[in-house]
């Protein structure tokens, strides 16, 4: 202990002067601070407020990563924070901002959904934990130490389970959320485990630490492989890759769809920010000798992208459909991150962007037809295309999207993780990179399978019952058509939104 | 005199054992259960692993937030778990199964 | 002289180009006439009038002076320069003549003979039509456009051919024309394919003018050489090939010649015009354009299946009784001997055959029109339920069709070849060549000459059967019911005035002064290579004077047969039934072709229908999408093992499903039990 | 403005203006339609018209010899260590491109007016057959990988909606069939763009470029890339170019279509409304044979060299194959759906051939086939719109109930058969002389695929003089009696006024083929003298 004393005030200032870094999450803490308070404070009718707290909250917290950008700029780039806890580096940022922006869309999406909104309890809670899961998703994306990713990840998965289980009226969302903490406790000790391997085996919870790395090589194949397997499993569990994404149809099913809308995207984009900030470790100095992460990483794209697209083909629940695409997409994405190059990660926030807002406006969108008539199974959709003509055509381009066609922002994002897995095919001639780019060309072709059936039942088919003419819902076909809008956008002119990744 | 080894068996015998439970048990919260066995091995192991890391205590570190966390995820679990009686009225995770394919 | 040349050309290229152009012109206008003017028979025969006036002018101007050879850019194609114009040579300006000339008695005729049909203008723009395509098919001068109006002429014929298509059987008959006809255009199409890949080029006076490329070109150790490029040998026999399909369809030689008996269908001015005078003798008409390209062992394939095609249609048209079927094939013997003429090197007398024969053939259709037609009128007067075709029906028909009957001798007579008629030239001239060819080559070569001799009595035989029964004994109508009312006659002046102009051009005195040396015939004279060999042995005596005796011998032998019945042929016998069925020949080409093909067709369509759609339904079964398409998939994909692959491959998409039960625990086991199986496989290749 | 831009997104403007109209004024919406298509046929013939013909002119993979040309910068990325990515919105013609654009935009109008009698859902309709029509036109027109995938795409989508929605009684099944086989072709053709422009630099600016001709100049290709002919890659084995080829010919394939490739033609066309039947025979599959002609000879000319014997043969299979199941048929709408099968195998032979003649040949091919499809589609439209039917075996004697209409379908017929006087006899003759020429002049087909292509020739005048007799002559005979008597009119004006401009077209390119030849020639002999290099 007296060792450590001389380097005490020398560590503070150096915490202290990281915080200037850590604007951003600071605001975070605020925010959820104050939004918890305002629902304690103002009672019944907190719920507006809450919700306007905390979009605007969280449009500072943009302005603030914005800020927090230019100065890891200025700082050269990748900062260690708090002692190498965090890795501040520009990349991080771009996601930051991407999950704030979509959770601001998000949060405005909540109330709409007519089963959320009708929960007894109100929807203040939820804007809570919303914003205490953001602030873990923010260190996600930051992590470089076994005990900041835990933390981070166990962050965001308390708040998950909460929001899951929600709706404590609907047996359903209950049953989702028992399966999710459960699968999800399992999975975070699994995690812990490994961790505590790793630990053992390097005796260093850095991983950016030099003799991480070379303890690890010295350690057997046996071991090493055993503990990253095992965190990969908690990680895998976030990003709902093959064989840990059995939660996800159930879950996704049984959440209200604005949870779902959040769980499918928003979390997605953080893991995969920890995956990167994990692989990175292993592959940017000299690559591990005995564990290939491309090969391990290639392997379960390929798996997720098959299992997830060629499940989806026979559900008849739109969530559900929705839940194994998502399932599919992660496949596609870990394409880019096993090219392991700049451009691939500038593809892959771009991919996973334009991902999340076509899945979000997806589900926004299956919101509209429950809200509207009680659809929720494709079938029952049929002929609703000529009842609500604006959201179904928004529909369908939005599906045109998540199959990755043009002209749409699905479809740019396809040709730019296409075009960086290429670039590193070409330089290395990995035969797994080429059977990633062509399991992920059948796939598409599979998607269409399923996504199509929604257009099919749309228009193709004429509607059996007839509903009665509820009043239509604005505010959903606004936002639907700037979603649709912003896709076709996003898919002729991708620059505006690549460039200042 | 107690070695490193004998805390890793130990730590490796428990977290079978909760992983036994986890997959065995027909009821959440024996579940729950077994996912704290396993939580507890890892951090038995952190911390007979922070004996050689004495200069930053890592393991001793690690292992305070783990039991604070493992005590947050079971309080949730609880909650969602007494929820889920209340609807199904039972706890037997294979009798819980509206959702499925 | 030279610019005063290139303006006689000039001259002769635009009177040709009219005399063929205004037929179309009047097919176009009849087009747009209302059914119930009937001008169109006018329109159509004013422009066939002077259209024959321009060929003659053109005819007089060219025949043996210097050919006339205009053309024009058609078009480019990659650097292929693709002309269009009219190359005129004796040859041509003869078809050129000859086909107006033979037109216009047939279409002052057919208005008498179509004035009854609802269909009156349409029937005359097809007429126009086809004499605008025949015009120009023998005045074209590039291989592209022969091809071109070839088919023309014969699109032409299948439209009139069918022209009552409400008759199953003349609509039958227009496609089994139409489409033998393009079993030869495809030949016809390949030979003009290969020497324009030979030759580089389609013009036909660069190619079989004199000095052409094909004269220049050899075949040596199997590569057929030509002045730039060469080609291996087979394509020369290919082209030979090619052409002698187009000809064999088009002319209706053996064994693409079961078309024309059935083309009778068609209105009988049509079949005197074009199934007896004009169109199917294109085909000879292409031997000559072409004639250079041939070898000898070519030619000889000809001279072979001239004969054999000139015996067998003879041998059928004995027993026949539709009258039209009795003339087609007929028709069919005579082109045989055109092609045999071809075969045998005697060019002139096949061309001059041509003549003779469009003559007297179109005259011996147009009684067989008068004849049909009356006895049409008498069916209908007296509610008869007869064929007015069947020459049973008939007999002593003389008395009431005096003209005709005349008509019908000398048409006969011309057809048999006795002395003082046309055909009496042409025949024998062919007749004493082919026993000249045969001269010194192997025995079965001797077949050839002997064929035709045989040929010729065969023809005087069925010839002398068909007058008989038509125009002698009594009308056997009668003897089934003697009420039967005759008011026939020889009809007014259209049909009359054809009869005598071409009974006229049946004779002698048209083609040669001297009435029994082939040699004199200016025709004749006019196709004559320089270098001919003069009359020199005694075939030139011989045969005439035998060929004269037998056939009127035979012409007794009929006549005493069929009229004093001191003979009966027995109807039983096999040669008798191969002759009256035809020699089987439709129905085996029914059998091996038309079924076939059907049955190739039925085939693939299966095919494309499960093994092809099945492999497609297959993927889409990978995914297993809707339940009915699976149903559809279960019921098309008939071979088991797909199926098997089916079933299995929907079940490896249903695999993933299969762990998502909704328990919980069971996805953590199936987790942990694919984590492991990874984990052990890694550590067991590792 | 570029004119071909204009050309090109008319139908947008049009569309939107049919969207933005309310429905009470759906009388109106094929007016505009026709409004739209009619613009935009009178600003191809301008552009035919002022099209510069000759060597200087030519086009193929000279940039700087296109015309109309109009290129904005697009897309322009910087990929970091893989270089920048330059996406230009780049548009221009070329003799190849003219006239198929001609002909698109009359086959346009024809449908429009086809699609008079569609009565449900005008709006959308409306919209989306603009939509296609922009899309159809754009693929013509680009120069840009990345744009001509665009278009070839978007073309998915309303085909998809309009087999689904207007279409008959399998209509759905038709149109998941359609867009599942184009889409597995080119999803396959995504991966390849990205490899060859990943694999090609614009030399003025040191981009990674879409630009389809520098795709076509070997000094393009940066020499390590997988697709650059000099490094030789492989990929699983096989040569890169090779796989590159293979993958963009069978999207393209599938397009034309070729057996086996060719299942979803007929479903597709028989489940198909009558305009989108037209558009679909006389333009869409057109598409197929382009790219094949711009792209895959484009860009892979020497295995286009080295594989131009399967190109053949799989041209004289369809031929051949398309015929025989074409004579199979009882369905009419199948029977001429088989005969497309059939008819585009000539185009497929005449540009395997690689000869002047042969590629002119499947150019004018083309555009017959654009016209005569058409007219054949639309014909079938006129009796199914009478009286529901459209099995041949449930006609007989139609000749003497509806002259007119047994009229034009002899045109129709005869035409299509390859008589003299109509386009399709010059196309396919030349079609077929290119053909066996190749076997002289560049040795890449054998010479029985001439004999085998013509064979084809005398099948088609089986099944379609079969149809005749069997459905047009003999005693007028109906499956409905007198009900199906009295409802089949003989053709009306404005159905006269659709069929005679076909017709016309027909007949004009079989006496002046030099109105394709004289402004295809020059990227023809350009395009040859590119392959021979």
């Amino acid at each position: 202990m007296h060792d450590l004393l001389p380097t005490i005030p020398e560590q503070l200032s150096k915490i202290l002067s990281d915080v200037h870094f850590f604007v951003p999450e600071l605001y975070l803490s605020g925010l959820f601070v104050l939004v918890l308070l305002a629902d304690l404070f103002i009672g019944k009718r907190s719920e507006k407020y809450c919700r306007a707290i905390g979009i605007a909250g969280l449009i500072i917290v943009f302005f603030k990563d914005y800020e927090q950008y230019s100065l890891a700029e200025q700082a050269g780039g990748a900062v260690p924070l708090f002692s190498g806890m965090l890795l501040l580096y520009n990349k991080a940022v771009s996601f930051k901002v991407i999950i704030d922006l979509l959770t601001v869309l998000l949060m405005i999406y909540f109330p709409w959904d007519n089963k959320l909104s009708t929960h007894k309890k109100g929807l203040s809670d939820l804007y809570t934990i919303t914003i205490g899961s953001v602030l873990g998703l923010h260190l996600m994306t930051m992590a470089t130490n076994l005990l900041s990713i835990f933390l981070a990840v166990e962050m965001v998965s308390i708040s998950s389970y909460l929001m899951v289980a929600y709706r404590s009226e609907s047996g359903f969302s209950a049953e989702a959320g028992l399966k999710y903490v459960l699968f999800g406790a399992a999975s975070s000790a699994v995690l812990l485990y490994g961790i505590s391997l790793l630990y053992g085996f390097t005796g260093s919870l850095d991983i950016w630490d030099p003799k991480f790395m070379v303890n690890l090589t010295a350690t057997g194949i046996a071991g090493v492989g055993l503990a990253l397997t095992l965190v990969l499993i908690g990680i895998g569990f976030k990003l709902s890759f093959v064989p840990v994404h059995f939660w996800v149809p159930d879950v996704y099913e049984g959440a209200a769809t604005p949870v779902t809308a959040y769980l499918s995207t928003v979390p997605k984009i953080a893991a995969f920010a920890l995956l990167i900030n994990f692989v990175n470790a292993f592959v940017a100095v000299v690559p591990h000798p005995d564990f290939d992460f491309r090969l391990v990483l290639s392997a379960i794209g390929i798996v997720t992208m098959i299992a997830g697209n060629f499940a989806a083909v026979a559900q008849q629940n739109v969530k559900r459909m929705l839940a194994y695409s998502s399932i599919g997409h992660t496949g596609f994405a870990l394409m880019a991150v096993v090219t392991y190059s700049p451009q691939g990660l500038n593809s892959l926030i771009y991919y996973l962007a334009v991902y999340a807002i076509a899945n979000i406006a997806a589900l926004l969108m299956a919101t509209y037809y429950t809200n509207q008539t009680g659809a929720e199974k494709v079938t029952e959709y049929k002929g609703l295309g000529f009842k609500y003509p604006i959201v179904s055509v928004c529909f369908v381009i939005i599906l045109i999207s998540l199959t990755g066609l043009p002209v749409s922002a699905g479809f740019t994002g396809k040709l730019f993780v296409f075009s960086s897995v290429y670039a590193t095919y070409q330089q290395n001639h990995d035969v797994w990179l080429l059977a990633l780019m062509i399991t992920g060309a059948v796939v598409t072709v599979v998607s269409l399978f399923y996504y199509i059936k929604i257009p099919l039942n749309l228009f193709l088919r004429k509607g059996a019952l007839p509903f009665e003419h509820d009043h239509s819902d604005k505010k959903i076909i606004a936002l639907s058509i700037l979603l649709t809008i912003l896709i076709i956008f996003l898919g002729l002119f991708p620059h505006f939104l690549y460039k200042v990744l | 005199m107690i070695g490193l080894n004998e805390f890793l068996l130990l730590s490796a015998a428990l977290f079978c054992i909760g992983l036994y439970i986890v997959v065995a048990k027909r009821n959440a919260i024996q579940i729950l259960i077994g996912v704290e066995l396993m939580l507890n091995a890892a951090i038995l192991n952190l911390v007979a692993f922070g004996k050689y890391d004495k200069i930053n205590n890592g393991g001793q570190v690690f292992a305070l937030f783990a039991i604070v966390l493992a005590a947050a995820v079971t309080a949730v679990a609880l909650a969602i778990i007494l929820n889920v009686y209340r609807q199904y009225k039972t706890i037997d995770p294979s009798k819980i199964n509206k959702l499925g394919d | 002289m030279i610019p005063d040349q290139a303006h006689i050309a000039h001259i002769q290229t635009f009177h040709t180009v009219v005399a063929v152009v205004l037929p179309l012109l009047a097919a176009v206008i009849n087009n747009f006439i209302p059914n119930k003017l009937k001008i169109t028979g006018w329109i159509s025969t004013i422009a066939i009038l002077l259209s024959a006036a321009f060929a003659i002018s053109v005819f007089a101007a060219v025949w043996n002076t210097t050919a006339v050879h205009t053309q024009q850019l058609w078009f480019t194609i990659g650097a292929t320069k693709v002309y269009a114009g009219v190359w005129l040579n004796n040859l041509s300006v003869m078809m050129l003549a000859l086909v107006p000339v033979i037109a216009l008695p047939v279409h002052i005729y057919s208005m008498a003979y179509m004035k009854e049909d609802e269909r009156f203008n349409r029937y005359f723009t097809y007429l126009s039509f086809f004499c605008f395509s025949m015009l120009a098919l023998v005045v074209v001068d590039s291989t592209i456009l022969l091809y071109a109006f070839w088919e023309l002429v014969g699109f032409s014929s299948y439209l009139l051919i069918g022209f009552w298509f409400t008759r199953d059987k003349a609509v039958q008959a227009n496609k089994k024309a139409f489409i033998m006809n393009r079993i030869g255009d495809v030949g016809l199409l390949s030979a003009v394919i290969i020497l324009f890949a030979q030759y580089g080029t389609f013009d036909l006076v660069r190619l079989f003018g004199d000095n052409g490329l094909v004269s220049k070109s050899v075949i040596e150790n199997g590569v057929w050489i030509a002045p730039a490029g060469q080609l291996p040998a087979v394509w020369q026999y290919v082209a030979f090939a090619g052409i002698f399909l187009g000809m064999a369809a088009k002319s209706a030689q053996f064994p693409l010649h079961t078309w024309l008996p059935d083309a009778m269908e068609g209105p009988t001015s049509v079949s005197a015009l074009i199934h007896a005078a004009t169109m199917v003798a294109a085909g000879v008409f292409l031997l000559g354009r072409a004639y250079p390209l041939f070898t000898p062992e070519e030619l000889s394939v000809f001279a072979v299946i001239g004969c054999f095609t000139a015996f067998m249609a003879a041998s059928i048209a004995l027993t026949q009784n539709d009258l039209k079927r009795i003339l087609a094939y007929s028709t069919i013997s005579q082109l045989g001997f055109m092609v045999l003429a071809m075969g045998v090197g005697a060019y002139a007398s096949s061309l001059f055959h041509l003549a003779t024969h469009a003559f007297f053939k179109c005259l011996l259709f147009l009684v067989a029109g008068i004849v049909i037609h009356e006895m049409q009128h008498i069916k209908h007067e007296n509610h008869l339920d007869i064929d007015p075709q069947n020459i049973l029906y008939m007999g002593g028909l003389r008395k009431k069709l005096p003209l005709t009957f005349i008509s019908a001798v000398i048409g006969s007579l011309a057809l048999i070849g006795l002395l003082f008629t046309s055909g009496y030239l042409s025949k024998d001239g062919i007749l004493i060549q082919a026993f000249e060819w045969a001269e010194g080559k192997a025995w079965y070569f001797q077949l050839v000459p002997a064929g035709a001799l045989l040929t010729s009595l065969l023809t005087a035989f069925y010839v002398s059967r068909l007058i008989v029964k038509v125009f002698f004994g009594k009308f056997r109508l009668l003897n089934i019911n003697p009420d039967i009312k005759l008011h026939i006659s020889d009809g007014g002046w259209n049909y009359k005035m054809p009869l005598v102009l071409l009974a006229l051009c049946s004779l002698f005195p048209l083609f040669s002064l001297h009435p029994w040396l082939y040699e004199h015939a200016w025709l004749y004279q006019g196709f004559l290579p320089a270098n001919h060999l003069e009359r020199m042995n005694v075939y030139h005596t011989l045969i005439p004077v035998g060929v004269n005796i037998f056939c009127v011998i035979v012409m007794y032998l009929a006549y005493a047969m069929y009229v004093k019945r001191n003979y009966v042929a027995r109807q039983n016998g096999w040669l008798f039934r191969l002759s009256y069925n035809q020699w089987y020949i439709d129905a085996i080409y029914n059998k091996l072709f038309v079924k076939g093909a059907l049955a190739l067709s039925n085939l693939l369509y299966w095919f494309d229908r499960t093994v092809i759609d099945g492999i497609v339904n297959l993927l889409r079964s990978i995914t297993g999408t809707l339940s009915s398409l699976a149903e559809w998939a279960d019921r098309y994909v008939v071979n088991g093992i797909i199926y098997l692959i089916t079933v299995l491959v929907r079940r490896t998409g249903n695999l993933v499903r299969l762990f998502q039960g909704g328990k919980l625990q069971y996805y953590m086991y199936s987790m942990l039990a694919v984590v492991l199986l990874v984990f052990i496989f890694k550590l067991l290749i590792s | 403005m570029n004119l071909l831009t204009i050309l090109i997104f008319i139908p947008v403007l049009f569309g939107t203006i049919i969207l933005l109209l309310p429905s009470s004024l759906r009388a109106s919406f094929k007016y505009i339609t026709l409004l739209a298509t009619l613009v935009q046929f009178a600003l191809s013939i301008y552009m035919y018209l002022e099209f510069k013909t000759g060597a200087g002119f030519a086009g193929i993979n000279h940039e700087d010899q296109f015309q109309f040309v109009q290129k904005l910068p697009w897309i322009h990325l910087d990929l970091g260590s893989a270089g920048a990515m330059q996406i230009d919105y780049f548009v221009g013609v070329d003799g190849i491109s003219v006239p198929l654009l001609v002909m698109t935009t009359l086959v346009m109008v024809i449908a429009t007016v086809a699609s008079w009698e569609i009565s449900s859902n005008v709006k959308g309709f409306f919209a989306l057959f603009l939509l296609l029509d922009m899309a159809v036109i754009g693929v013509f027109c680009a120069l840009d990988f990345f744009l001509f995938y665009l278009f070839y795409e978007l073309m998915l989508l309303p085909l998809y909606f309009l087999i689904g929605m207007w279409g008959g009684v399998r209509r759905e099944y038709a149109a998941i069939k359609f867009f599942l086989y184009t889409l597995f072709g080119s999803v396959f053709m995504l991966l390849v763009m990205v490899g060859l422009y990943l694999s090609v630099t614009d030399p003025a600016t040191g981009n990674h470029t879409f630009n389809i001709v520098q795709m076509m100049n070997p000094a393009n290709y940066s020499a390590d890339s997988i697709f650059s002919a000099a490094a030789q890659q492989t990929i699983l084995g096989v040569p890169a170019r090779v796989l590159g080829f293979v993958v963009l010919f069978i999207a393209f394939a599938i397009k034309v279509p070729v057996v086996p490739l060719h299942t979803w033609l007929p479903v597709a066309h028989v489940e198909a409304p009558t305009p989108v039947s037209i558009i679909l025979a006389g333009v869409l599959l057109k598409i197929g044979g382009y790219g094949i002609i711009r792209i895959c000879l484009g860009i892979f000319p020497e295995v286009a060299a080295t594989g131009a014997f399967w190109l053949g043969l799989l041209g004289v299979v369809s031929i051949l194959y398309g015929a025989l199941n074409a004579l199979a048929q009882r369905d009419l709408k199948r029977m001429i759906a088989y005969s497309s099968v059939s008819h585009m195998g000539f185009v497929l032979l005449g540009i395997a051939s690689q000869t002047a003649e042969g590629i002119s040949g499947a150019i004018l091919q083309m555009i017959s086939h654009g016209f005569l499809s058409s007219m054949l589609f639309y014909l079938v439209g006129v009796v199914y719109n009478r009286v529901h039917d459209r099995d041949i075996y449930n006609f007989r004697g139609l000749g003497s109930i509806m002259p007119k209409y047994t009229a034009f379908v002899m045109i129709a017929f005869f035409a299509s058969l390859g008589l003299p006087g109509f386009s399709a006899f010059v196309a396919e003759a030349f079609t077929l002389a290119g053909t066996f020429k190749s076997s002289t002049t560049n040795g890449l087909l054998p010479y029985w695929m001439a004999i085998g292509g013509s064979i084809g020739i005398l099948l088609s005048a089986a099944y379609f003089l079969w149809t005749l007799q069997r459905m047009f002559f003999g005693k007028t005979l109906l499956k409905g009696g007198e009900v199906w008597r009295t409802a089949l009119t003989d053709i009306n004006v404005r159905e006269t006024l659709t069929l005679v401009p076909l017709a016309i077209m027909a007949l004009a390119l079989g006496i002046f083929p030099s109105l394709v030849l004289d402004v295809a020639n020059g990227s023809v002999l350009a395009l040859v003298e590119f392959l021979k290099k």
